[in-house]
């Protein structure tokens, strides 16, 4: 299992410092500012598709915290 | 002024004014200050096939926007569960009886049909507050509580999350840790691991309330890639310790050749189980790693939301989800967003159909689906348009189908060709609202 | 009423999405911003806001000579009947008279021959303000619509009601006669004839207190109704530590204490928004508690 | 008894890098090229404050209703607020204009060759600079709630000890 979690840390290590040289100037930010364009548009929607598949799959989470917090049967 | 009861001076300023002008304001007035608040309220209906979980639920987040983009945010929630849920024994040729959870009636399911426990009702309230500020000019934090409490289900939990900007704020590096303690207060008690489905009346194989720790991180990177896209790479890691354990679930106890559930006959003048069933028993622990990618991509107009991610835990599940949305503009003030989202589970070790008698108990079981071996896919479609006063509405509909397979190994005898994995057919419509104050 | 005497004529500017007719009427700088690139469309409405606020400022105003104030003014106890429009005025002042206890009073002009608010220190003598307050009151006025007595001496001036008056009365006309949207903007006495097509609504700077520190220039965003301003920061005395206010309470003919520097108030009417705002300031300290009680859109600077 | 789907889910995460690496050989952009007609160097012997800005960052529609009282209160003592526009597409910064109109003096560094010569890496971000041409201070977004401060540095760039208000 832990090969499995040093995979993961080593892949986000190398993204994060390969990342140094990409990216936009500050004032190339127009399409990234809108709201269509933000990780997460619709917080509630994503709120409630969480719930549902964490009561309906043995998955959850990812994208943040894991969610649940019910006793869904 | 003497003390007068509220709004008696406008009002009466406001028919004075009309005399005077010769006729009111066509418009009551609209002035708002850059809006203080932010209003996203939903109403969604979630509902299966054959008569299983029905659920409607109101949402609603509020965000109250202070000074430099400090937020406070509240969040409600209220769910009204109804319908039956599988309740972990399998099909037999003859009627089954079982006694409910209270311990006090008995309900009956007809030959040939997978047993659900109907008795599934229940409402949920789900709060949440955050608050969330800059920390200087390339430092943000966050910190929140969460409550929800159902009939026998209580979750408590606090949060905290911290980002920083690099280079030019191309690169966002960001850590999430969230613990929180829920307490299950079943109806009649938890069951003591595999004990026996007793009478009615009697509770021999009940304790009292059990609870559980979960622990979540979150570490992730937020990557601007060009003008059109930006990716974010998310690495989770979540430790539940407790009761983890389904206190309304249980296995039947079948004969080793013929895979047919054992019967029994309850005590003389008392109703109870016509079979023989165990309660199941998982894991006290169940530690998960998840890593989550996703990418949106701008092209001219239309945007590309898509984003896979990757899970395993130490219950033997590996699951695989895949999820794409394009949200495409009609026009200035309406778009159309279909979505498309797959997903695929290995089943846990502890997995199994059914508990044989004479041989030796394993040390977890369980029979619950969702712990199986099962696609599903979401397919949907969302329709968004903005207000004239600059609000927005959307409704969406998706179907929700999980297709599961048995392995043949966990068949015995007569169970091969009977049981099959309970797929679902599942129907989802929200209809949202947001606007601002 | 101030007087009229600045050049009367309406020019058109180009703003940025709109067009601007501007003039000066009432002593105070008026722009028209009307939603359209039809230059004849926006002088045409300019000039007609224009005509209908220097016929106001002619009827109304206490320093021309020959209208229907100037006769009131020199009645000299006689009884004089008045127009219409005059009574509707003095009719509203009377209501607002009882609905602020007497706080608001259309004959309180007067006190400003023993009060100049120039900043300086110069109090007037208990005994002046006292002799002026005999030709002060509305209660001593016998007004029957449409005769109208006064004593000898006191003095109508529609100063506190005039110019948002004046601000509806051509927010209407505008509307009437156009679908275009119009923002009428008398030196801050402002009303949106309808709401604007083009933008989501049109865009006004207050200066106000923001809860969280320094006074801070605030955007609201108008879509329909009006604002209106009263007080202001420069026309004040400063004795002994003390700031006195040039809003007057008619009643002793003291300024009022504690009032607040300006309060900006939301309605659905510049008239009632304006009135709201005065009767607020005239509250002094308490004035913000009686704009919430109100349950008024106000924005208060200290 | 240890239960494997066979092999047919996705191999872990070689698609989604593969993607990756291809969009971002699309990324850069061919950028137009006209020449700056707007240099700060010709505003000697003025205080001036240069104000980086576009129509879609929110801070600085947040700046512009203090940068018009700022010139409202100093422009007559010498102090020259000059607000760059640095959008993409000129239309969107003037439609923005006549929502939050300037009463301070607006330029477009359509090469962006003023950003980079100051060396923007924030929107908005704002520089004083002193008679003497030289930089005072360098404001990286816009706190409303610092605004006394961002006054107190142009009153004492201009030279004068209070502002005339209260």
């Amino acid at each position: 299992m832990n090969r499995t979690r040093l995979g993961f840390v080593a892949l986000i290590a190398t993204m994060a410092c390969g990342c140094a040289s990409m990216g936009v100037e500050p004032w190339e930010r127009d399409i990234l500012a809108k709201d269509e364009m933000q990780l997460t548009t619709d917080p509630i929607e994503a709120g409630t598709d969480d719930h549902i598949y964490f009561s309906k799959e043995a998955s959850s989470g990812g994208r943040g915290f894991g969610g649940g917090g019910c006793g869904c049967n | 002024m003497k003390k007068r009861n509220t709004q008696s001076v406008s009002t009466a300023l406001a028919a004075a004014t009309c005399t005077l002008l010769g006729s009111g304001a066509p418009v009551p007035v609209q002035a708002q200050e850059d809006p203080a608040w932010n209003f996203n309220t939903a109403l969604l209906y979630y509902g299966e096939d054959n008569s299983r979980v029905n659920d409607y639920s109101f949402s609603i987040l509020a965000n109250r926007l202070f000074v430099d983009d400090r937020v406070l945010s509240m969040g409600l929630t209220l769910d009204t569960l109804t319908g039956a849920t599988p309740n972990g024994a399998i099909r037999q040729d003859v009627p089954q009886t079982f006694t409910r959870p209270s311990g006090n009636a008995v309900y009956t399911v007809p030959a040939g049909e997978l047993p659900l426990d109907d008795t599934f009702h229940d409402t949920r309230a789900a709060l949440t507050v955050g608050w969330e500020q800059p920390l200087g000019r390339l430092w943000k934090g966050g910190v929140g509580f969460s409550g929800s409490k159902e009939f026998d289900y209580l979750h408590l939990g606090i949060n905290g999350n911290i980002a920083r900007d690099f280079n030019k704020r191309n690169t966002t590096l960001s850590a999430g840790v969230s613990l929180s303690r829920d307490t299950w207060d079943p109806v009649g008690g938890a069951p003591i691991p595999f004990a026996p489905m007793l009478d009615v009346g009697a509770t021999g194989n009940k304790l009292g309330t059990e609870n559980k720790d979960i622990l979540d991180i979150v570490l992730g990177v937020t990557q601007v890639v060009s003008r059109r896209m930006i990716v974010q790479l998310n690495y989770s890691f979540s430790d539940n310790s407790g009761y983890l354990t389904d206190p309304y679930k249980f296995l039947s106890l079948v004969d080793g050749a013929t895979g047919d559930t054992l019967t029994r006959t309850p005590a003389p003048g008392a109703a109870g189980p016509s079979h023989e069933f165990r309660f199941e028993n998982r894991p006290q622990a169940r530690t998960k790693h998840s890593l989550y990618g996703q990418t949106k991509y701008y092209m001219n107009g239309k945007v590309l939301d898509a984003s896979y991610r990757y899970m395993t835990d130490d219950w033997e599940i590996d699951s695989h989800t895949v999820d794409v949305r394009l949200r495409w503009p009609l026009g200035e003030s309406s778009y159309l967003e279909p979505h498309f989202r797959f997903y695929t589970q290995t089943a846990a070790d502890f997995y199994r159909i059914s508990l044989v008698d004479g041989v030796e108990l394993p040390a977890y079981a369980s029979s619950d689906y969702r712990l199986g071996e099962f696609d599903a896919t979401t397919a949907g479609l969302k329709f968004g348009w903005k207000t004239g006063s600059g609000n927005e509405m959307s409704v969406r509909v998706e179907t929700y189908q999980q297709n599961g397979t048995i392995p043949p190994q966990l068949l015995i005898g007569n169970q091969i060709g009977r049981e099959t994995y309970p797929d679902l057919d599942a129907l989802i419509v929200q209809f949202s609202y947001r606007f601002s104050r | 009423m101030a007087g009229g005497g600045a050049t009367r004529e309406v020019r058109i500017e180009a703003g940025r999405g709109c067009l601007i007719g501007q003039f000066s009427a009432m002593a105070s700088p008026c722009e028209i911003l009307v939603e359209t690139s039809d230059v004849d469309e926006a002088r045409q409405l300019s000039e007609l806001a224009a005509a209908e606020a220097w016929r106001v400022e002619d009827k109304f105003s206490r320093y021309a000579k020959d209208n229907i104030i100037a006769r009131i003014n020199s009645a000299a106890g006689d009884s004089i009947d008045v127009d219409a429009e005059t009574a509707s005025l003095l009719d509203f002042g009377n209501t607002l008279y009882e609905l602020s206890d007497g706080r608001f009073d259309i004959t309180s002009g007067v006190l400003r021959e023993v009060w100049t608010f120039d900043g300086g220190d110069r109090l007037p003598s208990k005994e002046a303000v006292k002799s002026v307050l005999l030709r002060v009151g509305w209660h001593r006025v016998d007004w029957q619509s449409p005769t109208l007595r006064m004593e000898v001496g006191m003095e109508i001036d529609f100063g506190g009601i005039g110019k948002e008056y004046t601000v509806d009365r051509v927010a209407r006309q505008l509307r009437e006669a156009s679908t275009s949207s119009a923002l009428v903007n008398f030196g801050g006495d402002l009303a949106v004839t309808r709401p604007p097509t083009q933008r989501h609504g049109w865009h006004v700077g207050i200066e106000t207190v923001s809860a969280q520190g320094p006074p801070a220039e605030k955007v609201i965003e108008l879509r329909a109704g009006a604002l209106a301003t009263s007080g202001d920061a420069r026309r004040f005395l400063l004795r002994g530590g003390i700031r006195y206010s040039h809003i007057l309470d008619p009643r002793s003919g003291w300024p009022v204490k504690r009032a607040p520097h300006s309060i900006t108030v939301a309605a659905d009417t510049c008239t009632q928004a304006g009135m709201l705002s005065t009767l607020a300031m005239l509250e002094g300290a308490s004035a913000e508690l009686f704009l919430r009680a109100e349950g008024v859109r106000h924005w208060c600077r200290r | 008894m240890k239960h494997r789907k066979s092999g047919n889910h996705f191999p872990g995460l070689f698609p989604m890098l593969v993607a990756y690496l291809l969009v971002t050989t699309l990324a850069n952009l061919p950028q137009s090229v006209f020449a700056a007609d707007f240099d700060p160097d010709d505003l000697a012997g003025k205080v001036v404050v240069l104000d980086f800005w576009a129509s879609w960052c929110v801070p600085c529609r947040r700046s512009f209703p203090w940068l018009n009282t700022m010139h409202d209160r100093y422009a007559d003592d010498g102090l020259v607020i000059v607000g760059v526009n640095l959008d993409l597409d000129r239309a969107e910064a003037e439609r923005f204009l006549s929502e939050f109109p300037a009463s301070f003096r607006i330029e477009y560094d359509e090469p962006k060759a003023l950003a980079k010569r100051f060396e923007v890496i924030a929107m908005p971000s704002s520089y004083l600079i002193g008679r003497d041409g030289k930089i005072l201070e360098q404001h990286l977004g816009f706190k409303e709630r610092k605004q006394a401060e961002y006054e107190a540095a142009i009153v004492s760039a201009l030279g004068q000890t209070g502002s005339d208000d209260e």
